[in-house]
């Protein structure tokens, strides 16, 4: 079937960053994501996971966006203006999609 | 100092108090007991709901009178000081940066409201009487402390912090548990004890068996941020975890003596200033002091006041009431 | 007029009512108060369970008569019935499309188990009585309004249909509310009175506080769903939303005076043709329809139709169904 | 045997396991019906919470006798040797390979504490009095069953095994379940009566309804295992489902008469022996001989021995203890 | 270690769906997949988030499916022929797997 | 923005074998790494879903790691001996990743 190229940014962020991030995406221009739960994990901060969070405080969302590839640079700019100072990852992978009129 | 030691002994052997030991040590025996998120999340909406609904109904009951403003006008102040004086001890006592003893500062002007159920739920099964409206107070004691330590930080020119903005200013206003206790109260005032008698076999009746669940989770979550987060806590900062409660309730005992609280309200307002945030200030120093710490926030205050303020604090501070007022 | 003035304001200091209000406040305000999904979804299961077993106990109590068939059979008719008004309407009113108007419809002739539930928990108060097998008919009202809407869609020679398969007509018959409500029905039927003693302190007594809570969620849910949905409304739309149900009391009404209902349950059929689905009706338009909007019939139903028949809606149909038989 | 089959009949129509029979039917015709994975975690936090301090209390109120040790032994020494048994029968009764037949007696040897807390609730309504420490008994039989299976399987030179290390023998020691059970069945014997007044509107009034909400989701779950399952059961291995429990129950009566157990005592005993795990064993199972198939263990244990138990085992387990004491 | 060239399809859709999707891809003869919890996202039809939903009329969810790169077109004919008319996204990436035998 | 190549490995896995993968690739040096639920699957063993639980036992997780090129065959090697004889799907995908230094 006929699909396009573009690009897949998966950003893992604290879930009170989540709305920050979002809102600046919406101001980079990009509208379309979809936000996975995450139930732990482990990084320079060391381990976490959600059953032992009593407060919101630390959990983690898992923030993904399919884009056009010309529109990439300015997600990553808006997306990094939110996470810079925060735990989280943000990474970057080449895709195929169908039906891109939609992105 | 009897009187003190058999209510201790009663405290510490209450159904209560022995299901949150019995998280602590499923956690640090590294048992896989767990109690998952969303029923831990109904539990305190259930806890929260029934306390605010119980202090509007007594409000309603008994009317208010002058010190209802008063009150909420002490709580403000208390949270808006207690960061200051947790700050400066920190300072003195401890290595901690100025971010981290902010952060920390933060979490010890605003309050627990499990500690305050578990301390009215010591009050009730005592016979002892409190104004209805002390649920308000905790409400507005949960913000003030927040801005108390970004202007600790600010002041120090720190850059480590984003400062307030208004978005945040508004979650931190309208955070689910300030909102749904004040909204109760205003539904159980409202409502009266006409309302009390439609639901109280809803929220009077098994309100301590929820109490005995969600403290349980409160140990298993305890224990789990002891086993990770212990070793960070150096004797000093340990220290802190205990002696800042005991500050902080003689500061709150002397706010209540200056309002004329009544022997309940005084405990209570102890135990307010006494106990240290776990859930709205971490959420709030996660979005405006990122780079602090949040091990050390989160054990201190959940590992080592909280259950302290449960075992050994409540009965202090309500036997101390009582002395006070001759009761 | 003075009676259905003070049975309003009655019905809007009532927990029930105000803990809807601060969910939709805490909304629009965009505090971050929220009730689990697993949590709500369990409140709704208790309540389905409840509604159910103690319906099937009353009719395990008074035996059943003959009117139980015709009034299932009137439950169809209506369901089937009342999208075909709200259609019509919608067409004359607003200016939506024939594909929206008729995902619209079969909310209309669907109805909500909530608004059930709160009317019967007015009625109990008020203590008057109704035929226990309503919720039979409130289960046989869920789904015929659905064939309704499509059979619109499919007379329009509309392409946006995919039509009714049998896998969506198995599990529009078979959704999990139908199944649990007729399910409870038939175990409460069998095991009469004997039973509920057994399990009463359950579904008895915490009845109206579970409400209480999910009435809050419900609160939190349309309020967003206004936040976000609201601008889709246009005046005709809105007036849509409040005439329609008024209209559908008056043909439930209708039904009721034919069948000989009781004072109670001529209440109950007014209220079950006025409200609109919320469930099991959007699930099955965005199978059977996806190119209808959601926003529209979620925000309409949930937003509008529900708030109104919950605070002035049941009143109202509870005044005229008294006034009716002189009651 | 008429009081037999008339305490099968009066068992088979109480709420309790008809709510069971709904959540299979349901299951069976593919209803959407389900309860939240947390809300079904939910509740059986509390069912475990509540039987194990009910346990607790009556040791307490009842004082300790030497048989308590020794009801403890014999739970241990029953649950190493049923896997034997089971192992032996479907080694003889059908054509499971060594690794399979030896996961499944695993399950044998432990127990079903759902079953356990439906049998007391059978007698608890027939006025039947158990010992207390049946629970502690009850968590002592969770564990040592895996340890002969694996030894089974180890002894047939299986490779298909990793054996048993020491990460999963804690895994399994503590476990959520027996920490629970065992720390709150402590709970209610060092708080006694004064704790269960404190929190009895919590576990006791509402207990059987949730038992309720529980066997439906119990109910789903086993239908949904049948559906899926079911092909995979041949008519020997189905037969080996129902016939190891009636095994069971008759090694379980010999030990409780050996043991001198009350009647009610001797009634749980038979239940425990009888009830095959579905939690605790199938996790085990699934670290320790990963190549057995899960489908076989899960839907024999929870699809064929559970509902047997529930429906006729109980009856029959409670009758034949009462002829057994002449009761 | 020995890896294999695969292609990993990501569909996204609404929950009321997933019993068709994943019948239709039975049907393309794809038996291998993984079905994650969605919390929320934004597209063309606007944001929605799990906690403001009352119906699991528009949850979502998202079906990872791995297949061998000859497969791809049978599964994203499948897959299509359902999602058509539905708001979702499918997108396919290049991916290599550990022990091919399973695909 | 400046991005750096990295390798992304996604393991489904038993839920009762998540703390031995997120201990054994501990052991070979991957420290970080983010836990996802998942709601339900099919495989060679059959389709399973979360809500048809009542046990942990057959609840899987996906753990998805992003690490530098370099150390794939480390981490694939410590995943491998937990996986091995468990059902379940190790993938690994190429991707870019901002603030290379914590990886
Ligand atoms: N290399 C990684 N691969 C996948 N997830 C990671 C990685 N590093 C960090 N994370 C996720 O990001 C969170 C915060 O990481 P950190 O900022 O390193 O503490 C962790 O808890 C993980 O959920
Ligand atoms: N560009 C995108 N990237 C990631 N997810 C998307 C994107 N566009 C849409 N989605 C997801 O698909 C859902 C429906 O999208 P739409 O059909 O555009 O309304 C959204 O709620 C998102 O969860
Ligand atoms: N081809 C695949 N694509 C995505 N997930 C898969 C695939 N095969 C297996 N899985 C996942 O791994 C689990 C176990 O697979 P299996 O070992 O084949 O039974 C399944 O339930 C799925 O969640
Ligand atoms: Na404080
Ligand atoms: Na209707
Ligand atoms: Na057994």
């Amino acid at each position: 079937m006929q699909t396009h190229r573009a690009k897949r940014v998966e950003i893992t962020i604290e879930s009170v960053m989540q709305s920050r991030l979002t809102d600046a995406l919406s101001k980079a221009g990009v509208t379309g994501y979809t936000v996975l739960p995450v139930l732990g994990g482990s990084g320079r901060s060391g381990a976490w996971s959600r059953s032992g969070q009593v407060s919101r405080a630390s959990g983690m969302v898992q923030v993904v966006c399919i884009i056009r590839p010309e529109r990439l640079d300015d997600l990553l700019e808006g997306a990094f203006a939110v996470v810079e100072r925060h735990i989280g990852v943000v990474s970057v992978s080449d895709c195929d999609v169908l039906r891109a009129e939609r992105f | 100092m009897d009187q003190l030691l058999s209510l201790a002994g009663q405290n510490l052997i209450s159904p209560i108090i022995l299901c949150f030991v019995l998280g602590v040590a499923a956690s640090l025996a590294r048992s896989d007991l767990s109690i998952p998120e969303a029923v831990a999340k109904g539990l305190s909406i259930y806890l929260l709901f029934a306390i605010g609904f119980k202090g509007g109904v007594s409000v309603a009951a008994h009317g208010i009178d002058a010190t209802l403003g008063l009150a909420l006008l002490a709580g403000v102040v208390l949270s808006a000081l207690l960061p200051l004086v947790a700050f400066a001890l920190l300072r003195v006592m401890t290595q901690m940066s100025r971010l981290d003893a902010a952060a920390v500062a933060a979490h010890y002007g605003s309050i627990s409201i499990v500690t305050f159920v578990a301390a009215t739920s010591v009050l009730d099964s005592r016979g002892v009487a409190y104004e209805g409206y002390m649920v308000a107070v905790a409400a507005a004691m949960e913000a003030p402390a927040i801005l108390s330590a970004l202007w600790l930080v600010a002041k120090g020119g720190g850059d480590g912090t984003k400062g307030m903005d208004s978005a945040l200013l508004r979650e931190i206003m309208l955070n689910g548990s300030i909102v749904l206790l004040v909204g109760s109260f205003f539904i159980g005032w409202a409502t009266g004890e006409d309302g009390l008698a439609e639901i109280s076999s809803f929220i009077v009746s098994p309100f301590k068996g929820v109490l005995c669940l969600f403290l349980l989770d409160m140990g298993l979550v305890a224990g789990r941020g002891l086993r990770e987060g212990g070793k960070i806590l150096r004797p000093a900062v340990l220290a802190f975890g205990v002696l800042m409660p005991l500050i902080g309730s003689v500061i709150g005992l002397g706010f209540a003596l200056a309002l004329g609280l009544s022997n309940g309200g005084m405990a209570l307002m102890m135990v307010l200033s006494a106990s240290a945030s776990y859930i709205a200030v971490p959420a709030a120093m996660r979005v405006a002091l990122p780079e602090a710490n949040p091990s050390l926030y989160l054990t201190l205050s959940l590992g080592v006041t909280f259950p302290f303020n449960l075992t050994l604090g409540i009965p202090l501070y309500v036997a101390v009431s009582q002395a006070m007022t001759g009761g």
